[in-house]
C-alpha cells in the first residue's frame, strides 16, 4: 500500500520515525544514530555530502588544502544565518571543535577531531588549573582568521578530512547562545541551527517537529514545509505505523518484511547502499581459534548467499573481505572493493583439509564445540542458527548458541571470553580506514586477539601518507594480511532497506548515511 | 384405627430382643478425603477433559519429535513458510524447520518449565506467605518488608547478574522466574491467612497444640485452594512466556531449540507478512494449555470443597 | 384457618454417598396467633423443614421430593425465586441455629438489621438505623447505640443470637421460623425474649414455629408439640398432651432425660440409648425401633402411621394398635 | 487463697486477677476484668451468667487463645501465659477445649474423621488401623456412627457437629477441659448422654472440667462447684447444692428463679424475679458495683464502692455488699 | 490505625534504603559499562565522560552522594541522555504511565470482577464456561502478542484507531486494553474462585432468609466478603500498571516509565535505574500498606497491626 500518508501530506510535511529519543541534539554531545539523523536535518557542517555522496560545499563554500595536506583553510558562504538570527562565523565553528575538545564536555566523540593538531592532548588533559587549561585549548590547532576564514591543522594528512567535516561533531554551535545558556539544546524554545530546518517542538520520547528554515542558504532547494520525527522503537510498530499511513518512510525495517517487499517488487520498497560489514569475531587466544587455518576453514564452510537471500533478504551482498563497498579508491572512480576483490571463497572440501590441516597443528582429533555468541536480535539469531548449521553440516561440528544482552556481549568481547562472536561495523565516513583501524595492535576495538606487526605497519603508513595511490596500495595490502589470517571471519555487507511512499520524492541515502529528507517533497 | 389390617398378626407384636445388633446395618465404604477428592473430580467430565489434554500433551512432548520425519533444527530455505499441509501439517517457519517437530519438542521446554516454575512458586509462596500470615506482628512484618525489597529490587539487574554467575541453562531459567514470582503468591496466601486465622477451626487446631506449619498443611491450604490454584495456574503460562522474554538476556534456552515462548516470540513478525500461523500454532497451544489446566483446576477447587458434592 | 400447611413433605439431599433423606413426610399446621414447638433428637430434620418453608437449602443439592408447604394457601414450593423474596423476611422471619456463621462478618449488626427494614418497610436508612437500634435493645443488647456499629465477631455468641433474633423480628412477620433461638442465651434473656415473642404475638398475632430441644421453654411458650424422630413425626398434640399424656416411648424418652433441679448431684441421667438411624438409608418399619424397649417383631418391618389417639393427639406408634393391646405389651411393662 | 473443700486435691488450675480487654472501634471492652479462682483436680467448675458476661472470653483466655490483659494463669504449676511454644504445646495435650460454636470451630473441608485424627496426628497418639478405631471409638463415645468419620461438617446437624467437637477435645486425652456450652446446641437426650459420659470420663480418667453452660439445671447437675459472673467479675461462687440452695447474689437469686421448668402446669403459674432496667455493657460498666444498675436491693454504696469478693462461708464466696 | 500507618511509613523509609543499597550494589556487579558500546572510543573520552558524571570517585562516596541528593529528592542526571534528567523523565513519564495503568486497571478490575461474579453465580453453567474461555485466552496470550495482534487488525487493517503514539483517547485504547486483559482474566478468576467460596455461607443464607434481592446480596454480601485475594493481587498489579510497562509503551511507542526503567538497564543508566527503582519501590510499598489497612477494613476480623487478636 504505497499511496500518500494522511497526515500534514496537505502541509507538506513529511513524518518519519527516528526509533529512539536522541539523548541530546547538542552536535558535540550526540552520541549515534538517534541523534545524527535529525541532527542532519537541523544543522550543515563545512561541508556535506550530495546524493551520489560525494563531498560537496556545505557551510564553506571552498576550502585549500596545504602542499603537505595537513593544512586546510575553509572559506565560509557569506549571509549565513543562525535560526535565530545571528550570523554564522568561522569563530563558532572554532568555538564549537574546542567546546567538543574540552574534557568538561565530555565528549562521546571528541575522538573524531583527533585528526587536528593538539586536540588530543587537549581532550585527554586531567588538568585542574583554567590557565593550563586555557593554553592547551589555544594549541588546538583549528583558527578563525576572520569571520568567514577557518584553518585548521592536521597531525597526518587525511584525504578524507573534506568528509569529516560533513560528520555531526564537526558541526559549528552559535557561540553567544552556547556561552549564555549551555543548556540551550535541551528544549526546542532556544535550540539555535544553521540547517535547513529549524526545531520547533520537542516533547520528550513523544516527537520532534522541524520546519524549514528560512534564512537557510540552500533554502529554495527545500521543498517540505517541515519534518516530523516520532519515536517508536519497535521495528513492527513503526512498519505498522507506516501501513496504516502515519508514516511516509519507515526505517528500519523488520527482516521477513524486507523480504516480503523485495519479493513482491513494492514500488514503496528501496533497497540503498550501506557502508558497513556483518562480520565474526574469532577470539584468536582460545584453542583452537588460536590457529589460523582452523579460522580460515569455518570462513570458507558457510553458504553466505543463503544467509543473504533468506535470511537478511535485503539485497546484502556476500562478503569476502571486510571493508564494504562504498569508499573510492586511489583513482577517485572505482570501489575500494572493487579493486581489491575478494580475499577467499566458499570451498567446503578445502575447508574440511583446512581444518583438518589445523586441528593436527593444534594436536586435536576433532573440533571442541564452541559457541556462536551474539547480542539478542532476531536477525542475529537466525543467522548464528544457519551458520551453526552449516558449520555442522559441512564440517561436522557441533556448534552451540549463546545470546547475551548487547552491554554484557561488549564486556565479555573486550575481555576476550568468547569463542565466537557476532559483529558488524556501521562506517563512520567513506574510507576504508574506519573498517581497517579497528584490527592493530593498539585498537580499543579490536577484541579478537589478534596482533599483527606489519599490519599495524601498514595502517600506519596509510595514516600519515598523502599520497591516495600509496593510502590505498597499503591499506589493501592491510586488509589480505586481516584475510589471511582471518581473525574476522566476513559475512556480508549491509544494505539500508527502507520504504517510502511513492508520492514522496527526493529522499537519498549516501552510504554512511541515514535516509536524508533535505531535498524531499510530497507530491 | 384398624391401619394396614392385612397383613398383621399377633404373633407380629411380641417383644424382640436382638434389635440393637440391626441398627448399624448398612455401613457406607470408609474412604479418604483424598480418595474421595478423586471420585468426584472423575464426575467433573471438563475436569477429565483437561487431564486428558495435560496426559496427551505429555505424551506428544515425549514422542512427537520423532513422529515426523524432520528434526526441530534442520533448516531448509526451499520450503521455508510453508501453510499447514500434507508434507508439514503444522507448517514450516521462516527458516524452513517443520513447525510439527518444533511444537512437540518446545512442549518439553515449555511444560517442564511451566510447570516447575508453578510448583515452585506455589512451595514457597505458600510457606513464606502462609507463616507471615499466621505468626503475623513482627514476624509477618520482617517478612512482608523483605519481600518488598526484592520486589522492589529490579529484576532484570538480579537476572543478568544471575546469568553470569551461573550461566545458561534450565535451572537458571527456572531460578529466574521464581526469583519473585513466588511473592504475589506469598501475599495472596498470607491475606487469605490473616483472613482464615480468625476462623474458629483454627483456633481449636491451635488448642490441639497445632503448630504453624500443621495448620499450614491441613487448614489454611485447602481452605485456600481456590485463590491459589488461580495463581498456579497462571503462573504456567506466565513462565511460558517470561522464558522466551528472559531469552533476551541470554537466559532462555539456546537457539536453535525451540519453546512454545520462543516460537511465539520469534513468529510475531510473521502476523505482518501474512504467515499469521506461524504465531497462531504456539499460540494455540499455550492456550490450549492453560485451558487444560484451568478446567482441570476448577474441577480440583470444586472437588475439593466438600459442599459441592453432588 | 391455618396460616401454614405442611403437607406430607420430604426433603432429601444428594451426596456422592447417596441420598440422605432428611425429611420424611411430615405433615402439619400452624394457625395464626400459634405457637407451634418442633422437638427431637438432633439430626431428626427439625432445621430441614423450617429451612424447606422458605426455601433456603442449597439449590442444587436439594431435592424437594414430595409435599406442599401452603402459606396462605399458597403453595411456597411452587413459587419463583422473585416472589419468594417478598415472601422471605416479610412474612416468614427465620432465626437461623448457628448464630456465629449466619451473620455476615464483614457488615455492622445493625446494617444487617436495617436490609431487611429498607427492602420491606420501605424505611429510609435512618428511620431503619433507628429501629434497628431499637430492635437491638428489645432484645437486651446494652448500649445498642454503640453496638449497632460492631462486627459480629466483637459479640459474644449469645449477643449474636440475639442479633438475629432482632432481624427476624424486625419486620413483623406473620410467621416466625425459630430454630433454637435461646440456645446460647442464660435464662434471665431467655425469659426476656420469651416474655418478648409473646408480646409480639399478643400485638401481631404471628405464628411461632419454635424449634428448640429446651422442654422447659416448650412447657413455657407452646401451645401445640410435634416431636419428631428421623425426618418423621411421630406425636404431635398439645403441650399438656405432650408433657402429661405422652403416647409413645419416644415423646417418654426425651422427657425423662431432662434433668430436674431437684435432682442429686450423683444421679445419673437416664437418656435415650443408642443413636437415630442414618438417614441415608431409613429402617422400612418404625424408625425408633432399634432404640425402643417397647419393640416388637411388627415396628422393624411396618411403618406405624400417624393417627389420633382422641382429642387431636396424634401418635405413630403400634404400641397403640388393638393387636398390641391383646397381646398384652403394655406401655407400663 | 481460697482453698477450701478439704476432700478435693490440690488445685489443677489456678487463675489470679485475669483481665482481658478487647480493642473495638467503640472504645475498650473489659470482657473479663480481675477473675481469681481455682479449680481442683478432678473436680467440676460450673459457670453461668448472663450472656456476653465474659465467660467464653475467660475459657479462651485460660487457654491462651487470647493473651491476657493481666493477670495469671497457672496450669499445673506451669504458666500457661510464659510458657515456650514447645513448653505450650505440652500444655495443650493437658488442655482442651470444646468451643461454643459448632459449625465455626469444624475445618469445611475435613471430615469429621480427619478433624477429630487431627488431634491423634498432632501428639502422634496413633497411626494407621489404630487411628482409624480410635477415631471410630471416639465418635462411639459421643454417639455418632462409625461411617459419620467421612462426611463433612455441613453435612450435620447442629447437634451432630457439637459431638464431634467433644470427641476431638477428648481424643487427646486431656487433663483438664474447657467446655464452652458444649450441650446447648444438643437436644435433651443427647445432652443426657454427653453429660454422662463427661461424668463417666471425669471418674475414669479423673478429669477437671470448666463447664460453661446456661442450663442451670444441667449445670448444678455436674458441677461441684458454681461461679456466676456478671459483666466480666464473679458475682458468686460456691458449692453447686449451697450455691442452688442459698444464693447470696441478688444476680444468682434472680437467675435461680428464671430457670424453665419442662412442665407446663409449672410454668403457667410460677413467679419469676424480673430484672428491670439496661443491660450495661463491658463497654462503659457502671461504677461500683455492676450489676447495681438492675439490682432490686440497690443502696446507695453499690454505686460508690466496688463489693469486695468474700467469704462469707467455707468455699462460699460472693461480692455483694448486702 | 493511625499509629500503625505511621510506624509503616517509618518501615517503608527503612525498606526503600535496602532496596536503594542493594540495587546500587547489584548495578556496579553487573557486567558491562553505562559507556561502552561498539564504537572506538579511546580511554581519553571514556575517562572525561566517568569524570563528567562523577563515577570515577570512590564507590562509596558515589553511595553517599546518591542518598544525599535522595534527599532533596534530586535523582540526578541520565547518563544516555543529556538533554533529560532523571527527574524529568519522571515527571514526563510518570503521568502517561499513571494515566494508561488507570485506565487498564479500571478495565481489568471493572471487568474482572464482573466475569467473576457472573461465572460464580452461573458456576458450571455457559455464564460461567464463556467467561473461563475469555480468562483463558487473557491469561494465556501476553501483552506483546496481543499488542501486536490488535495493532495490526484494529489499526492496521481496520483503521479505525491510531495505530501507536501516544496523544488524543483514541490512542490510549489499544494499549490499556492489551495491558488491561490480563490483570482482569486473573481477577476474574480469582474472583470466581473466592465467590464461590462464600456463596456457600451461611450468612448468605440470612440474606436470603431476610427477603433480600440475589443483586443486593450480591452486591453487598458476596463481594466484600470474596474480594479479598482480588484487593491482595491488587497491590501488587496496580504497582505494576502505573509505573509502565516495557512491553506496551515499547511497542505503541508510548512516552512512560516503564521503557525508560528496562532501557536503563540495558544502558547500566545507573541514575535512571536507581530513580526508577526508587519510584518504584515507593508506589509500591505505598500501595502494599494500602492493602493491609484495606485488609482491616474489608474484613474487620483481620488485624494486621500486630496487636493481640
Ligand atoms: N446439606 C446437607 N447435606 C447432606 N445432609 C444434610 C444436609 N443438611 C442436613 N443434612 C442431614 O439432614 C438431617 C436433618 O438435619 P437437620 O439439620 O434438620 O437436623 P435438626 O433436627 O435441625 O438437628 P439439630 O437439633 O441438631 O439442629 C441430618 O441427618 C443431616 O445430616
Ligand atoms: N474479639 C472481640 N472483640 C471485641 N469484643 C469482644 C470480642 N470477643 C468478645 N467480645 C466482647 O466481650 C464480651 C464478652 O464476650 P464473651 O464471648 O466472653 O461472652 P460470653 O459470656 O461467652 O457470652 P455468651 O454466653 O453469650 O457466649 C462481650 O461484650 C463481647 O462483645
Ligand atoms: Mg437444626
Ligand atoms: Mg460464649
Amino acid at each position: 500500500d504505497g499511496n500518500r500518508s494522511d497526515t500534514n501530506a496537505s502541509a507538506n510535511i513529511l513524518n518519519v520515525n527516528n526509533s529512539s529519543e536522541p539523548g541530546s541534539l547538542h552536535p558535540a554531545k550526540a552520541q549515534g544514530t538517534h541523534e545524527s539523523w535529525p541532527l542532519r536535518h537541523l544543522f550543515v557542517g563545512l561541508t556535506m555530502k550530495d546524493p551520489d555522496g560525494k563531498v560537496v560545499p556545505g557551510a564553506a563554500k571552498k576550502w585549500d588544502i596545504s602542499s603537505d595536506k595537513k593544512t586546510y583553510t575553509f572559506h565560509l558562504r557569506v549571509g549565513q544565518q543562525w535560526s535565530n538570527g545571528d550570523p554564522v562565523t568561522a569563530q563558532d565553528f572554532e568555538f564549537a571543535w574546542k567546546h567538543v575538545l574540552n574534557p568538561a564536555t565530555a565528549s562521546d566523540y571528541a575522538y573524531q577531531l583527533y585528526y587536528i593538531e593538539g586536540a588530543q592532548v587537549y581532550n585527554e588533559s586531567r588538568e585542574k588549573d583554567p590557565a593550563k587549561m586555557k593554553a592547551l585549548a589555544d594549541k588546538v590547532a583549528v583558527k578563525a582568521l576572520d569571520e568567514k576564514t577557518l584553518e585548521v591543522k592536521l597531525v597526518n594528512p587525511t584525504p578524507y578530512f573534506d568528509q569529516l567535516v560533513s560528520f555531526y561533531t564537526y558541526y559549528p554551535i552559535d557561540k553567544n547562545v552556547q556561552e549564555s545558556n549551555p543548556k540551550w539544546a535541551n528544549d526546542a524554545s532556544t535550540f539555535v541551527s544553521n540547517g535547513p530546518f529549524k526545531l520547533t517542538e520537542w516533547k520528550h520520547k513523544r516527537d520532534l517537529k522541524m520546519v524549514k528554515n528560512e534564512s537557510y542558504f540552500e533554502k529554495d532547494k527545500i521543498k517540505l514545509a517541515g519534518i516530523n520525527w516520532a519515536m517508536v522503537e519497535g521495528e513492527n510498530t513503526a512498519w505498522q505505523m507506516y501501513r496504516a499511513g502515519k508514516l511516509d518512510l519507515a526505517f528500519p525495517l523488520p527482516g521477513d518484511v524486507v523480504g516480503q517487499l523485495k519479493s513482491q517488487k513494492a514500488k514503496d520498497f528501496k533497497i540503498a547502499p550501506e557502508f558497513s560489514t556483518y562480520f565474526y569475531r574469532f577470539n584468536t587466544t582460545k584453542k583452537p581459534f588460536t590457529n589460523a587455518k582452523i579460522r580460515t576453514a569455518l570462513a570458507m564452510a558457510i553458504d553466505r548467499t543463503i544467509i543473504t537471500e533468506h535470511i537478511a533478504q535485503g539485497g546484502q551482498k556476500p562478503a569476502y573481505a571486510l571493508v564494504a563497498e562504498g569508499a573510492r579508491d586511489a583513482n577517485g572512480k572505482d570501489d575500494f572493493r572493487t579493486v581489491g576483490g575478494d580475499y577467499f571463497t566458499e570451498h567446503v572440501e578445502q575447508a574440511k583439509r583446512l581444518l583438518a590441516e589445523g586441528l593436527r597443528e593444534e594436536g586435536l582429533t576433532s573440533m571442541p564445540t564452541f559457541n556462536i555468541m551474539y547480542n539478542t536480535l532476531d536477525l542475529h539469531k537466525r543467522i548464528a542458527e544457519a551458520i551453526a548449521g552449516m558449520w555442522k553440516q559441512n564440517l561436522g561440528i557441533d556448534v552451540g548458541l549463546e545470546n547475551t544482552e548487547f552491554k554484557v556481549k561488549i564486556d565479555r568481547e573486550h575481555k576476550l571470553d568468547y569463542s565466537v562472536a557476532r559483529s558488524g561495523w556501521v562506517a563512520d565516513f567513506s574510507d576504508p580506514m574506519t573498517f581497517l583501524d579497528m584490527f592493530t595492535s593498539i585498537s580499543t576495538q579490536n577484541d579478537t586477539g589478534w596482533k599483527n606487526k606489519q599490519y599495524d605497519a601498514k595502517i600506519n603508513t596509510a595514516k600519515q601518507s598523502s599520497d591516495p595511490a600509496i593510502r590505498m596500495k597499503v591499506m589493501h595490502d592491510a586488509e589480505a594480511i586481516l584475510m589471511k589470517d582471518m581473525p574476522i571471519m566476513p559475512i556480508y555487507f549491509y544494505t539500508k532497506p527502507y520504504a517510502v511512499k511513492e508520492n514522496v520524492v527526493g529522499v537519498y541515502t549516501p552510504a554512511d548515511e541515514y535516509p536524508i529528507l533535505n531535498y524531499a517533497d510530497i507530491k | 384405627m384398624m391401619q394396614q389390617g392385612k397383613q398383621l398378626t399377633a404373633e407380629m407384636f411380641r417383644p424382640v430382643a436382638d434389635r440393637f445388633c440391626d441398627a448399624e446395618a448398612i455401613n457406607r465404604p470408609q474412604i479418604s478425603y483424598w480418595a474421595d477428592v478423586w471420585r468426584r473430580l472423575q464426575r467433573n467430565k471438563l475436569a477429565m477433559v483437561g487431564l486428558g489434554v495435560i496426559i496427551t500433551l505429555f505424551v506428544m512432548a515425549l514422542i512427537g519429535p520423532y513422529v515426523s520425519s524432520y528434526t526441530y533444527d534442520k533448516q531448509n530455505f526451499a520450503e521455508k513458510n510453508m501453510y499447514p499441509g500434507q508434507a508439514h501439517w503444522f507448517g514450516t517457519d521462516s527458516s524452513g524447520r517443520d513447525i510439527f517437530t518444533r511444537i512437540w519438542y518446545g512442549a518439553r521446554i515449555s511444560l517442564f518449565i511451566g510447570i516447575m516454575a508453578a510448583l515452585i512458586d506455589f512451595v514457597l509462596g505458600v510457606l513464606y506467605g502462609g507463616i507471615a500470615g499466621l505468626k503475623g506482628g513482627r514476624v509477618d512484618n520482617m517478612m512482608m518488608r523483605m519481600a518488598e525489597v526484592l520486589y522492589g529490587v529490579p529484576y532484570l539487574l538480579m537476572v543478568i547478574l544471575l546469568m553470569v554467575v551461573m550461566g545458561p541453562g534450565i535451572w537458571t531459567i527456572i531460578i529466574a522466574m521464581t526469583l519473585t514470582g513466588w511473592i504475589p503468591m506469598a501475599r495472596l496466601v498470607r491475606g487469605q491467612v490473616l483472613q482464615l486465622k480468625q476462623q474458629e477451626y483454627v483456633q481449636a487446631a491451635r488448642v490441639l497444640g497445632a503448630d504453624t506449619g500443621w495448620i499450614l498443611r491441613k487448614h489454611v491450604i485447602p481452605n485456600t485452594m481456590g485463590p491459589i490454584l488461580v495463581n498456579v495456574t497462571l503462573t504456567v503460562p506466565a513462565a511460558i512466556f517470561a522464558e522466551a522474554t528472559l531469552s533476551f538476556l541470554g537466559l532462555g534456552i539456546p537457539a536453535p531449540q525451540a519453546s512454545w515462548g520462543t516460537m511465539a516470540n520469534d513468529a510475531l513478525v510473521s502476523l505482518l507478512v501474512g504467515h499469521a500461523y506461524q504465531l497462531f500454532i504456539p499460540g494455540f497451544f499455550i492456550s490450549l494449555t492453560m485451558f487444560a489446566f484451568n478446567v482441570l483446576g476448577d474441577g480440583m477447587r470444586d472437588a475439593l470443597d466438600p459442599r459441592m458434592r453432588k | 384457618m391455618a396460616l401454614l400447611e405442611v403437607r406430607d413433605l420430604s426433603v432429601s439431599f444428594h451426596t456422592y454417598a447417596g441420598e440422605v433423606q432428611a425429611v420424611r413426610g411430615v405433615s402439619f399446621t400452624v394457625s395464626k396467633g400459634e405457637t407451634i414447638g418442633i422437638v427431637g433428637e438432633s439430626g431428626c430434620g427439625k432445621s430441614v423443614t423450617a429451612q424447606s418453608i422458605m426455601k433456603l437449602l442449597p439449590e442444587p443439592l436439594v431435592n424437594y421430593k414430595h409435599g406442599q408447604i401452603l402459606f396462605n394457601d399458597q403453595d411456597l414450593l411452587q413459587k419463583e425465586e422473585k416472589a419468594m423474596q417478598q415472601v422471605r423476611g416479610n412474612d416468614i422471619g427465620m432465626i437461623f441455629q448457628d448464630p456465629m456463621t449466619s451473620l455476615n462478618p464483614t457488615m455492622h449488626v445493625g446494617d444487617q438489621i436495617v436490609e431487611g427494614l429498607v427492602k420491606h418497610q420501605g424505611l429510609s436508612h435512618r428511620d431503619a438505623h433507628e429501629r434497628a437500634v431499637e430492635a437491638l435493645r428489645l432484645v437486651g443488647i446494652s448500649q445498642p447505640d454503640e453496638r449497632v456499629r460492631q462486627y459480629p465477631h466483637e459479640f459474644s455468641g449469645g449477643m449474636r443470637q440475639r442479633a438475629m433474633i432482632a432481624i427476624a423480628l424486625a419486620c413483623r412477620p406473620k410467621l416466625l421460623l425459630a430454630d433454637e433461638p435461646t440456645t446460647a442465651l442464660d435464662v434471665t434473656i431467655q425469659a426476656q425474649i420469651l416474655e418478648l415473642m409473646k408480646k409480639l404475638q399478643a400485638q401481631t398475632g404471628t405464628a411461632i414455629i419454635l424449634i428448640t430441644h429446651d422442654l422447659g421453654v416448650v412447657a413455657d411458650i407452646c401451645d401445640r408439640v410435634v416431636v419428631m424422630y428421623a425426618g418423621e413425626v411421630v406425636e404431635m398434640g398439645t403441650v399438656d398432651q405432650i408433657f402429661y399424656t405422652s403416647k409413645h416411648p419416644y415423646t417418654s424418652g426425651l422427657l425423662a432425660s431432662v434433668p430436674r433441679l431437684n435432682m442429686n448431684r450423683h444421679d445419673s441421667l437416664h437418656p435415650i440409648m443408642g443413636t437415630p438411624p442414618d438417614l441415608l438409608h431409613p429402617p422400612v418399619g418404625c424408625s425408633f425401633f432399634a432404640r425402643c424397649s417397647y419393640a416388637m417383631e411388627v415396628c422393624r418391618v411396618h411403618k406405624p402411621l400417624l393417627e389420633d389417639q382422641g382429642d387431636h393427639q396424634y401418635t405413630a406408634c403400634w404400641l397403640h394398635h388393638p393387636l398390641a393391646q391383646q397381646t398384652g405389651t403394655d406401655r407400663s411393662g | 487463697m481460697m482453698i477450701s473443700a478439704e476432700n478435693q486435691g490440690a488445685a489443677l488450675l489456678e487463675v489470679r486477677n485475669l483481665t482481658k480487654h478487647f480493642h473495638t472501634g467503640g472504645g475498650i471492652v473489659a470482657a473479663v476484668s480481675d477473675v481469681t479462682f481455682d479449680i481442683k483436680r478432678g473436680e467440676t467448675l460450673g459457670v453461668v451468667g448472663e450472656s456476653g458476661c465474659g465467660k467464653s472470653t475467660m475459657g479462651r483466655t485460660i487457654l491462651r487463645l487470647y493473651d491476657a490483659t493481666e493477670g495469671m494463669v497457672r496450669f499445673a504449676g506451669k504458666n500457661v501465659h510464659q510458657a515456650s511454644p514447645k513448653e505450650l504445646k505440652k500444655l495443650r495435650r493437658d488442655m482442651q477445649m470444646i468451643f461454643q460454636d459448632p459449625y465455626a470451630s469444624l475445618n469445611p473441608r475435613m471430615t469429621v474423621g480427619d478433624s477429630i485424627g487431627e488431634a491423634i496426628d498432632l501428639h502422634r497418639l496413633a497411626s494407621g488401623a489404630k487411628r482409624g478405631e480410635r477415631i471410630e471409638e471416639l465418635l462411639c463415645l459421643v454417639g455418632l456412627k462409625p461411617e459419620h468419620s467421612s462426611r463433612f461438617p455441613h453435612e450435620f446437624s447442629g447437634g451432630q457437629r457439637q459431638r464431634v467437637g467433644i470427641a476431638r477435645a477428648l481424643a487427646v486425652e486431656p487433663m483438664f477441659i474447657v467446655c464452652d456450652e458444649p450441650i446447648s446446641a444438643l437436644d435433651v437426650s443427647i445432652q443426657a448422654q454427653v453429660v454422662n459420659l463427661l461424668e463417666e470420663l471425669q471418674r475414669k480418667m479423673g478429669l477437671t472440667y470448666l463447664f460453661i453452660a446456661h442450663d442451670l439445671a444441667m449445670v448444678k447437675h455436674i458441677s461441684d462447684r458454681v461461679a456466676v459472673m456478671y459483666l466480666g467479675k464473679l458475682a458468686e461462687l460456691a458449692d453447686s447444692e449451697e450455691l442452688y440452695a442459698n444464693p447470696l447474689h441478688p444476680y444468682t437469686q434472680a437467675l435461680l428463679s428464671a430457670i424453665p421448668i419442662p412442665d407446663p402446669g409449672v410454668e403457667r403459674s410460677r413467679e419469676r424475679i424480673v430484672l428491670t432496667g439496661d443491660v450495661p455493657s463491658p463497654m462503659n460498666p457502671p461504677s461500683g458495683c455492676h450489676f447495681r444498675t438492675r439490682c432490686p436491693h440497690v443502696m446507695e454504696v453499690c454505686a460508690a464502692v466496688n463489693p469486695v469478693w468474700r467469704e462469707v462461708q467455707s468455699g462460699h464466696f460472693v461480692a455483694c455488699h448486702l | 490505625m493511625v499509629r500503625y500507618t505511621l510506624q509503616r511509613l517509618g518501615w517503608a523509609l527503612l525498606t526503600l534504603w535496602v532496596v536503594i543499597t542493594v540495587t546500587f550494589t547489584l548495578m556496579r556487579l553487573v557486567p558491562g559499562d553505562p559507556f561502552s558500546s561498539e564504537g572506538k572510543m579511546p580511554p581519553g573520552v571514556y575517562e572525561n565522560i566517568k569524570a563528567y558524571y562523577h563515577l570515577d570517585r570512590p564507590v562509596v562516596v558515589q553511595y553517599v552522594e546518591y542518598l544525599r541528593a535522595l534527599l532533596t529528592f534530586d535523582f540526578g542526571p541520565s547518563l544516555k541522555s543529556d538533554s533529560i534528567t532523571v527527574n524529568d523523565y519522571i515527571r514526563d513519564g510518570f503521568p502517561v504511565s499513571l494515566h494508561l495503568g488507570l485506565q487498564a486497571l479500571v478495565i481489568g478490575v471493572t471487568f474482572g470482577i464482573m466475569f467473576g461474579v457472573i461465572a460464580a453465580l452461573y458456576h458450571n453453567r455457559w455464564p460461567d464456561y464463556v467467561s473461563m474461555i475469555l480468562a483463558i485466552i487473557g491469561m494465556s496470550i501476553p501483552n506483546f502478542i496481543l499488542a501486536t495482534v490488535l495493532i495490526q487488525y484494529v489499526a492496521v487493517e481496520w483503521g479505525g484507531l491510531p495505530p501507536a503514539t501516544w496523544g488524543t483517547w483514541q490512542h490510549t485504547i489499544l494499549p490499556s486494553v492489551a495491558l488491561a486483559l490480563m490483570p482482569m482474566a486473573f481477577i476474574a478468576r480469582l474472583m470466581r474462585s473466592s465467590m464461590l467460596e462464600v456463596l456457600r455461607q451461611d450468612y448468605i443464607k440470612t440474606a436470603k432468609a431476610k427477603g433480600l434481592a440475589q443483586t443486593i446480596i450480591i452486591m453487598k454480601h458476596t463481594i466484600r466478603n470474596a474480594i479479598l485475594p482480588v484487593v491482595t493481587m491488587l497491590g501488587v498489579i496496580a504497582a505494576n500498571l502505573i509505573t509502565g510497562s516495557f512491553v506496551i509503551e515499547h511497542i505503541f511507542g508510548i512516552p512512560g516509565m516503564g521503557e525508560m526503567f528496562v532501557k536503563g538497564i540495558f544502558n547500566r543508566d545507573y541514575p535512571v535505574i536507581l530513580g526508577s527503582t526508587v519510584f518504584y519501590s515507593a508506589i509500591l510499598i505505598f500501595l502494599v500498606l494500602l492493602v493491609d489497612l484495606a485488609y482491616t477494613w474489608i474484613d474487620p476480623r483481620i488485624t494486621v497491626t500486630g496487636e493481640s487478636k
